[in-house]
């Protein structure tokens, strides 16, 4: 059975449909990316996930539970992490601040400390920055941070929305490091990824969207030519 | 001469200075202008002079009567009148609307159940005088000092030492993000709700005692003062309500004692202008609302 | 005539409805004004002191707005470079400054007010006036003006990139707004026939505001109804008239909730 | 001949991040000129600044041989640059002959004219100007849809009322940021006819675009931006064999 069950969502903004259908599923302990153009789909789907847009059709279960009438901080609270596009650092609160307020769901659970010495030793550079506000950090720590507050949720499933954006190859390379190491603790991923090549190397499964449709999904679109068409348009219009 | 002046300034602007925190925390949340926080302070006010007047009981307990009350006003305005609009949608000018009508209704049924007369309260009340050779000062005041400054004190340690204050402080800055760190940012909203208002009741009976008036239009004054401030301040910053509340409580008595006394009234909206155009958002600028 | 009472009557609701459209043409730019009891009050002083010295109410009508939208000029300059909530709390600070300034003017009456102002509003002038002033609103909403002012209430950054001069059409309907606030002043200080500051302080704008808000802000009509309503209502309804603030206040809290847009909706241009 | 439009070492900073470095391009008068790269390239800011929404932090812009850095948004407008906007931006309070009336605005005359036009019934300018609306309208292939309000319309209509809205202007370079989104190829096909009609009308077209077979099917030239930086540039069929600009969309070959 699988960890997230998305099934025949559609979601419109007025007349205008972002998503037309979509049904994807992501398995316990699985990476999962999800490319596209831009305006395809994909953060209205994170969206949907997080309860943030409504749905006009479809359902979404996770860990066997509907999420139709859960509040996005239910959702939260259930395992699902949401690392939005553009990170969503709290900039004036403090790296830690940042840090526990990941935790918040979990209230006063003592293993809190563990966890946060964790990402600690995980992301060495939040750990000398501890008292700064977040909006000092470079782009590449704010990402850190954001992986790290999501960690602190002890997610079931992580949904990141383009974690590589802005960053430079280095430590985009490191982020990418990082997601794969997180699957070897259980996590699941959805990562919905620009860079098609990192996205398909670390997934095991991946689903391509065009126009708020699934186009093509399967284990090994990395050679598939139709995932290079799909972006550079090799084919003429007319 | 200077140095009473600076007393009783900081006297008058911790008052300030807890009403305009409550616009701070409110703006925060909501973006929202809550221009019936004026009239939550005047019902604290009217809670402290009735522990006082009716059960005969001292000024904390006026002080623990004004928060109490003001506290749950609080709570019931951001039920009442803020979240039924929330659910239908963001018209960015119906919560301002709202909270114009809540404001006028308050005022009315204060006018009706306690007259528009302003009260006083009892004459045990004014206090001793100490007389410290430079400065002279009464207990009341002194009372004042303190109540104020434990509140914002209180305030601080809450919002930066415990779960639900930096919660609140999260939801300030991106109600979003706080959700889906599984943050309930409607309970947020109204925790902040009471905490604002409470600090609103506190400084109505603290306002209260230092003038010895309570009256149900007491509020306006207040309002335009708070809202002053937390433009000066900065919109949404705690600390820039404290410090634009303690400046402007420390201009006020000085421009009485050294310019025109009669204009002291637009000196808040005089430094407002000042700083608005020195640092246009304010003291301590914070970033967040800007777009509307 | 409607007699006495019914005449006075008239002529309030009729400066209640100037009040109201004087609000009205800003907010369809986006501008909120909390101030526009300060552009009252300098309508009405001006006019009481010219007429007082012996100028005629021709001169001193068109003094009273001019002077109002000048202060209008003057207050809408700074408010061009901001927006939303700053611009309100920008607004109701200049409505206290005149309020205070006026409480302390000695030459004005101070504290003690101003009398002995000679009655000169007629109910035709009086009529004649709110025409006018909804004429042009009507027609703004026509024109280029008006869209360009519609545009920017949308997206002020998508109408600059349109080509809308943002600095000019703010501007004018600020000053517009204030000057038609002066026109208000005027007539309510030869009604009144006493005038003092207090009674253009703060719930004088923040009635205003209801006005268009109960009315329907993108209607030019809305302030209209909305004024006449708020005005009438307590002198049909005795139980309003003694709990006049607790019903008005709760309709604005039933109306923010139920109907945010008002009572008359945008009308419908091709 | 010199371009319609110079755009030269165009650097442009928001707080410490660079979203463009030392950007140079022309765009020749008559052509259709695409601007593609990865989500994040700094496309869009290019946009904003060659609009006057933005401004550069250092580097100049020059339209027509004169030198315009730094200009208001509205005095590019009235200079004969129009654009859309990539998330549709129109006027909800307005209906739709109206929100393609205000691109006719500028040549309305001013102020002046506004306040004698209130008291005629019916204004010549603005009959005029709704003339030119509903002409624009059917250009686009909306003449059947000019009444109502915007936030009515499919997506793909309101894109098409941006692009008449921004040519009821006259503009000599039209920029059109993302026009193909969330259209389906037929659509597609008819928006790139419509491309081609306004260049027959001796419009420049500066176009943003992700959907990669629209840009390989109508652009003369194409400019590829990559974390700020021009990275190629030349005519479509050298740019998809580039491979460089493949590296920038997918990443490094595994």
């Amino acid at each position: 059975m699988s960890l997230l069950a998305i099934d025949r969502v559609k979601v419109t903004y007025g007349n205008v449909v972002a998503l037309a259908g979509v049904s994807l599923a992501v398995g316990t302990g699985e990476i999962v990316a999800l490319i596209g153009a831009n305006g395809a789909g994909k953060s209205t789907l994170m969206k949907a996930v997080m309860g943030q847009v409504r749905l006009a059709e479809g359902s979404i279960s996770f860990d066997g539970v509907s999420l139709a009438s859960r509040r996005t901080h239910e959702r939260a609270s259930l395992g699902i992490a949401y690392v939005p596009e553009g990170r969503g650092t709290l900039r004036q609160l403090s790296v830690r601040e940042n840090l526990l307020m990941g935790a918040f769901a979990r209230r006063r659970d003592p293993a809190i400390a563990d966890d946060f010495a964790r990402v600690l030793e995980r992301f060495p550079p939040l750990a000398e920055r501890l008292a700064l506000p977040a909006g000092t950090l470079s782009g590449g720590q704010q990402q850190m941070l954001v992986m790290g507050r999501a960690l602190m949720t002890r997610p079931k499933l992580l949904l990141l929305d383009e974690p590589s954006l802005g960053l430079a190859p280095l430590i985009a390379a490191d982020i990418f490091q990082t997601i794969s190491s997180l699957t070897e603790t259980g996590v699941s991923v959805l990562l919905v990824e620009q860079n098609a090549h990192a996205a398909l190397k670390l997934a095991k499964r991946a689903y391509v969207i065009e126009m708020g449709k699934i186009a093509l999904q399967g284990p090994d679109l990395l050679h598939d030519p139709r995932v290079r068409e799909s972006y550079l348009g090799e084919v003429a219009l007319d | 001469m200077l140095l009473q002046q600076l007393t009783n300034g900081l006297m008058l602007g911790s008052t300030y200075a807890l009403v305009a925190i409550g616009y701070s925390l409110i703006f925060g949340v909501l973006r929202l202008l809550h221009l019936a926080h004026g009239e939550v302070f005047m019902v604290g006010a009217f809670a402290g002079l009735i522990v006082v007047l009716w059960f005969s009981l001292g000024p904390f307990a006026a002080v623990f009567g004004g928060l109490v009350v003001a506290g749950i006003l609080g709570i019931i305005l951001e039920l009442v009148a803020f979240r039924p609009i929330r659910r239908r949608g963001d018209n960015y000018l119906a919560p301002i609307v709202s909270s114009v009508g809540a404001g006028l209704v308050l005022q009315e049924v204060m006018t009706k159940l306690f007259g528009a007369e302003q009260q006083g309260f009892p004459r045990q009340f004014a206090g001793a005088v100490y007389d410290l050779g430079i400065i002279s000062i009464t207990s009341t005041q002194i009372f004042i000092i303190v109540v104020a400054f434990a509140s914002m004190i209180a305030l601080h340690l809450f919002v930066t030492r415990s779960r639900l204050g930096v919660a609140i402080r999260a939801t300030s800055e991106n109600l979003e993000i706080a959700s889906i760190l599984g943050i309930n940012v409607d309970f947020v909203i109204m925790l902040t709700f009471a905490i604002a208002s409470a600090l609103g009741g506190i400084a109505g009976v603290l306002v209260g005692l230092n003038f010895n008036a309570v009256s149900p239009f007491m509020g306006i004054d207040m309002a335009t003062k708070g809202m002053a401030i937390m433009l000066i301040g900065g919109l949404g910053s705690i600390y820039g309500a404290m410090a634009g509340g303690l400046l402007l409580g420390v201009g006020e008595v000085l421009s009485v004692a050294y310019l025109a006394s009669s204009y002291r009234d637009a000196f808040a909206f005089g430094l407002m202008i000042i700083v608005l155009l020195l640092r246009p958002r304010g003291l301590f600028a914070t970033g967040i609302g800007e777009a509307r | 005539m409607l007699g006495g009472y019914w005449d006075s009557v008239a002529i309030f609701v009729g400066i209640n409805v100037l009040m109201g459209v004087s609000l009205y043409i800003p907010m369809a730019a986006g501008l909120i004004s909390l101030g526009q009891g300060g552009f009252m009050a300098i309508g009405a002083y001006t006019s009481a002191v010219l007429t007082k010295e012996g100028f005629s109410l021709a001169l001193a009508l068109p003094a009273g707005a001019g002077l109002a939208a000048l202060a209008g000029l003057i207050v809408g300059a700074p408010a061009l470079r901001v927006r939303g909530i700053y611009l309100m709390i920008l607004t109701l600070g200049f409505g206290e400054i005149v309020r205070v300034f006026f409480l302390n003017f000695e030459p004005t009456g101070g504290a003690t007010g101003l009398g002995g102002i000679p009655p000169l509003s007629q109910l035709h002038w009086v009529v004649l006036a709110c025409a006018v002033v909804i004429f042009i609103a009507w027609r703004l909403r026509g024109a280029r003006l008006g869209r360009a002012m519609i545009a920017i209430h949308e997206d002020d950054v998508a109408a600059e990139a349109m080509g809308i001069r943002l600095v000019t059409v703010k501007l004018f309907a600020f000053a517009v707004g204030a000057g038609i606030a002066g026109v208000a002043g005027v007539f309510y200080a030869h009604q009144a026939l006493y005038i003092d500051a207090n009674q253009f302080d703060f719930s004088r704008s923040a009635l205003t505001f209801l006005y268009v808000v109960l009315g329907g802000p993108a209607n030019p009509l809305g302030p209209v109804v909305g004024a006449v309503l708020v005005t009438l209502l307590p002198e049909f309804l005795r139980v309003v008239a003694d709990w006049r603030m607790t019903f008005f206040g709760a309709l604005l809290v039933a109306f923010a909730i139920w109907r945010p847009d008002g009572l008359l909706p945008a009308p419908r241009f091709k | 001949m010199t371009p319609l439009l110079q755009v030269t070492h165009l650097t442009r900073r928001f707080g410490g991040y660079t979203a463009l470095a030392d950007v140079s391009c022309d765009v020749a008068a008559g052509t259709i000129h695409a601007l593609i790269g990865p989500n994040g390239a700094g496309k869009t800011t290019l946009f904003n600044i060659v609009s006057g929404v933005l401004r550069p932090t250092t580097g100049t812009l020059v339209y027509e041989g004169r030198d315009y850095t730094g200009t208001r948004a509205d005095q590019v407008f009235a200079m004969g640059v129009a654009r859309n906007f990539q998330q549709v931006r129109l006027f909800k309070g307005l209906s739709i002959v109206e929100n393609v009336m205000i691109g006719c605005h500028a040549r309305m005359g001013g102020l002046v004219r506004d306040l004698a036009n209130l008291a005629l019934p019916k204004p010549a300018t603005e009959i005029a100007a709704r003339r030119r609306a509903l002409e624009m309208l059917e250009l686009v292939g909306m003449g059947s849809r000019t009444t109502g309000l915007p936030q009515e319309l499919t997506l793909v209509d309101q894109r098409r009322l941006e692009i008449a809205r921004a040519l009821a202007s006259t503009p000599k370079l039209l920029l059109l940021d993302e026009p193909a989104a969330g259209m389906n190829p037929t659509e597609v096909r008819e928006l790139a006819e419509l491309v081609r009609r306004i260049v027959a009308l001796g419009i420049t077209v500066l176009l943003v675009e992700h959907h990669m077979r629209f840009v390989m099917a109508i652009a003369d030239t194409i400019t590829v931006l990559s974390a700020g930086r021009i990275i190629a540039q030349g005519p479509p069929d050298v740019i998809q064999k580039d491979q460089g600009v493949i590296t920038a969309y997918l990443g490094p070959a595994p």
